[in-house]
């Protein structure tokens, strides 16, 4: 994990965007390395086709339309710096009043989820619980998230389609 | 690198496999993980990577452009139609309850219907944006 | 088969159908009339549900049949099936509307896809307002929010594109945050039901992780409605936008936001958390008189009237806000009355730009300089939404207004009766600069040919000019709904 | 709080601390970097470290992967992976969405520099104004 604080400040350092780009999806792949050590498979196996795999096409993909090189060095990082520190101060003082780390009587793992482990079995019968929640307990926000993809898709060919006769000004 | 004949000839040896891992993915993602939503992006990734060793053009003819705008709109209408269908056979929407008389095969039914939605749409739009960047490129390079 | 059980579902299912349905079949005009059957049912749906929840009270309905705290549950009370009404019926007006106005602004091989996008906002929008899980309303905002972007972006102008792109930016950052706060929240209670969270949140009201959630959402949601220091994205958006999608994000999708951040006050947190454990209230009344007097002040100098009438929108906006921050069920009256009056309006407004815009070519104050003899009707149109903005008693504007006065009184202060006057001298003002070019300037000689409005454009903006006035003459509606929303959102909460 | 407690504490947010540290620096490659790629990137940090957040609670030692079997009695909480899972695609499609955009604003700017597209902006204005 500390690997990965490493290579995010490597990217804010770095004005290379081609070298960015591999960073972030070396960030990914470890980013999926310790989802699995979460026992987050199915996430950690998304991640490493999302994160790594297809967002680094798509960002390859656009960097070859556009320049490599980042032009200006940054001006001022005072504000900035300043706004993400207080959001990360807010968010400090949150979580140090979150339960402990894999601490078994956590609200999460006492409500809703039971339910999830033991019953499903009955209900639903499919070995992955990840699957089962997934397409039939909440499959209202999969379909949601399939929609998602769905207007990217749209979208994306409603901004990139060549037009025949002469582009917008 | 399209005529490069040992890349070809790799290719063409893996791309078979890949589409049966994707195929696992989709259909294993009741056991182990997977499901399908990385099985619908391990679709695209085989053919993406075809258009890499063979070049656009003939990507296109295995797999035409109209297709896969199309697969983008019938996997959303799949996964809604699973739920409609759960609605018409007296449920509440998306309920798969009801979708066979047995209530645990109605939910195997529908959870593979909607993972097939899933895959359907993912493997289109990635494709689909694939193939537009890929044809904004061309256009600089005139 | 009985569907009137089913409404709930409905109301956000037929537009989510309706927008593959429009890509596989891709002939303009078919997508056209799919796009319009989709939102005419749509606000049918709206308005029986209204009549539903009015006579029998809340409807909760269990998607997939998994009851509540497993499932998703949909659950519409008094608030949210005024918001549904809102947001379906400018979006039944808009969508006629937007098929003569896009002609002119939007390349005509992607007018398919500005009818998916459309209907996938429309139903992004209703499915934030319909549902009663955390989480989901974070799918449904990125539903309706990559749509937004995308039908900004189709805009005419190249500026377009940048402002889509902030807008991508300051709504992902938003959505973010909103994730954080409902993973937080997530982690103190263990569920995902917004009713069964209020409940659990009684034993652990106060902790850390909670405050720090409520701060998350507060600014996560106000990135999304333009809370004024957050509100940069919004002038940009409005004005390059093609008219139609002006009017149908100015109407309803900043409203959606308030829509949430009302439902985690009130049914999650509970107005006494809000307002009790943080200065809240006190905030809050800063930013909305900020909010007030900044963007109005910002709008009196603008010279393009979309623009103008943007920052008119983060103005109004603060109002809406000041009346919740009363924390009192007149204020929280007061804000829904005028969520939906504003709502009206502005959509009135947007629509009326986009008429002059097809008529004269251009919606810039130069470019509507004797507009009043030009095109009569129009012009008379801008004239009742500028003074329903004022708050002019007869239109719409006028009622919310008066009630956020009441709602003042009551609290027995004084100076912000006072301020709210103020700021409605600056709304005339800015409603001024209208006036004065549209009426008392002459045309410029060089575009004396007004283009005519295709009915299709004029009959909608019409019916929505006249629900100016009648929603400023007939309160039942709006007052007795959203009295009635405020009093269970404060009495019922806990 | 006693000091111990205090450590205690400290040790088991481990976690927290640097999904902390990668919001705070996607958020401030978002907010400071003028290179709309660059910001997108960010963005995407931004989005990456709310997964942890979310997955690090669900992990219980001792537990495994939650899928059923009978060699196991402890599982980890599947809950907030079924969350992620989502939002890991709502993040790529965002991405995919705005790559889009930055293509065509490249396109139409000749840049992808914040700076360099505002002020060509305030000059075509000042351009349109004179004429």
């Amino acid at each position: 994990m500390s690997m990965m604080a490493v290579s995010v400040l490597v990217i804010i350092r770095s004005r290379n965007l081609f070298g960015v780009i591999v960073l972030s999806g070396i960030y990914s792949f470890l980013m999926a390395t310790v989802l699995v050590a979460m026992d987050a498979v199915d996430v950690a196996m998304t991640e490493a086709a999302v994160g790594a795999g297809i967002s680094t096409v798509l960002l390859l993909g656009a960097l070859y339309l556009c320049k490599s090189e980042e032009a200006h060095p940054p001006k001022k990082p005072f504000l900035p710096l300043l706004v993400s520190m207080s959001v990360g101060g807010m968010l400090v003082y949150g979580t140090l009043g979150l339960p402990e780390f894999s601490d078994p009587q956590a609200p999460i793992h006492v409500h809703v989820v039971p339910r999830y482990l033991n019953e499903m079995k009955q209900e639903v019968d499919v070995p992955n619980v990840v699957t089962a929640v997934l397409a039939s307990y909440r499959g209202f926000d999969t379909l949601g998230e399939t929609t998602v993809v769905f207007t990217a898709g749209a979208g994306v060919v409603a901004l990139l389609r060549r037009r025949r006769k002469g582009r917008k000004p | 690198m399209k005529n490069d004949l040992i890349l070809r000839v790799i290719a063409k040896l893996l791309i078979p496999f890949i589409l049966l891992f994707a195929l696992y993915v989709q259909f294993h993602g009741d056991f182990g993980p997977g499901g399908g939503f990385q099985a619908g992006v391990i679709l695209a990734a085989a053919v993406i990577f075809y258009a890499l060793i063979y070049g656009l053009a003939d990507a296109r003819k295995v797999v035409p452009e109209p297709l896969v705008e199309s697969m983008m709109a019938i996997g959303v209408l799949i996964y809604a139609g699973v739920g409609v269908a759960g609605l018409l056979l007296g449920g509440n929407y998306l309920d798969y309850f009801v979708l066979d008389p047995n209530p645990v095969r109605g939910q195997h039914r529908g959870i593979f219907w909607v993972e097939v939605g899933v895959a359907t749409t993912v493997s289109g739009v990635m494709l689909k944006i694939f193939y537009m960047f890929a044809d904004r490129g061309k256009v600089d390079e005139e | 088969m009985n569907l009137a059980p089913h409404l709930p579902a409905l109301q956000v299912v037929v537009p989510l159908i309706a927008a593959p349905l429009t890509v596989l079949l891709r002939q303009r005009s078919v997508a056209f009339a799919v796009a319009l059957v989709a939102s005419w049912l749509a606000l049918a749906i709206s308005l029986l549900l209204w009549w539903q929840v009015a006579n029998t009270g809340i409807i909760s309905y269990a998607i997939g049949s998994w009851p509540a705290p497993w499932g998703i549950e949909y659950r519409i009370d008094r608030l949210n099936s005024f918001i549904l009404v809102l947001v379906a019926g400018i979006a039944a007006l808009v969508l006629p509307f937007s098929r003569a106005s896009i002609e002119s602004e939007v390349a005509a091989q992607q007018h398919y896809l500005f009818y998916t996008m459309f209907v996938l906002c429309l139903a992004g929008l209703l499915g934030i307002a319909i549902t009663g899980d955390a989480f989901n309303i974070f799918v449904f905002l990125e539903v309706s929010s990559l749509s937004a972007y995308v039908l900004i972006a189709l805009g005419r102008d190249r500026r377009a594109l940048f402002a889509a792109y902030q807008y991508l930016l300051m709504g992902s950052i938003g959505a973010t945050f909103l994730v954080i706060g409902i993973g937080l929240l997530y982690l103190m209670t263990g569920t995902l039901n917004l009713a069964d969270m209020g409940q659990r949140l009684a034993s652990v009201q106060g902790t850390r992780p909670v405050l720090a959630a409520l701060a998350f959402i507060t600014v996560g949601v106000s990135l999304k409605l333009a809370l004024f220091p957050l509100h940069q994205w919004l002038p940009n958006a409005y004005t390059f936008a093609p008219s139609a999608v002006s009017a149908f994000l100015a109407a309803t999708a900043t409203k959606v936001a308030v829509y949430v951040l009302l439902r985690f006050y009130f049914t999650v947190f509970g107005e006494s958390a809000v307002f009790a454990r943080l200065p809240m209230q006190q905030m809050m009344l800063l930013l909305a008189l900020a909010g007030m007097f900044a963007a109005s002040t910002i709008a009196i100098f603008q010279t393009d009237l979309k623009r103008l009438f943007a920052y008119s929108s983060v103005a109004q906006i603060g109002y809406i806000i000041l009346g919740l921050s009363f924390n009192s069920v007149s204020g929280l009256t007061a804000s829904i009355v005028h969520l939906f009056n504003h709502g009206v309006t502005k959509g009135a407004i947007f629509m009326l730009l986009g008429c002059v815009a097809l008529g004269v070519g251009g919606t810039s104050l130069t470019r509507v300089q004797g507009l009043g003899k030009r095109m009569p009707l129009a012009s008379f149109g801008m004239v009742i939404g500028g003074l329903s903005l004022m708050g002019v008693p007869g239109t719409a504007g006028f009622i919310s207004k008066w009630y956020l006065l009441l709602a003042a009184l009551e609290q027995g202060q004084w100076w912000l009766v006072f301020m709210i006057a103020l700021s409605s001298l600056l709304a005339a003002v800015y409603v001024w600069r209208f006036v004065e070019a549209a009426y008392l300037r002459e045309p410029h000689q060089n575009t004396t040919n007004v283009a005519p409005t295709p009915w299709l454009m004029s009959v909608p903006t019409a019916i929505l000019v006249l629900a100016i006035v009648y929603f400023g003459l007939d309160t039942s509606f709006t007052m007795g709904t959203a009295s009635e929303a405020a009093a269970a959102l404060i009495g019922g909460s806990r | 709080m006693t000091g111990a407690t205090t450590s205690m504490t400290l040790g088991s947010h481990f976690t927290y601390f640097i999904t902390i540290f990668l919001m705070v620096a996607g958020l401030f490659i978002v907010i400071s970097r003028p290179n709309l790629i660059k910001k997108l990137i960010g963005l995407g940090i931004f989005q990456t470290s709310v997964y942890l957040l979310y997955i690090a609670p669900a992990k219980l030692i001792g537990g495994t992967a939650p899928i059923l079997s009978n060699a196991f009695t402890v599982y980890s909480n599947p809950l907030p992976h079924v969350l992620i899972l989502t939002a890991i695609v709502v993040g790529v499609a965002t991405l995919a969405l705005g790559l889009a955009l930055v293509v065509r604003i490249r396109e139409a700017y000749d840049t992808i520099e914040e700076d360099d597209i505002l002020a060509r902006d305030s000059n075509a204005e000042d351009n349109g104004n004179a004429t």
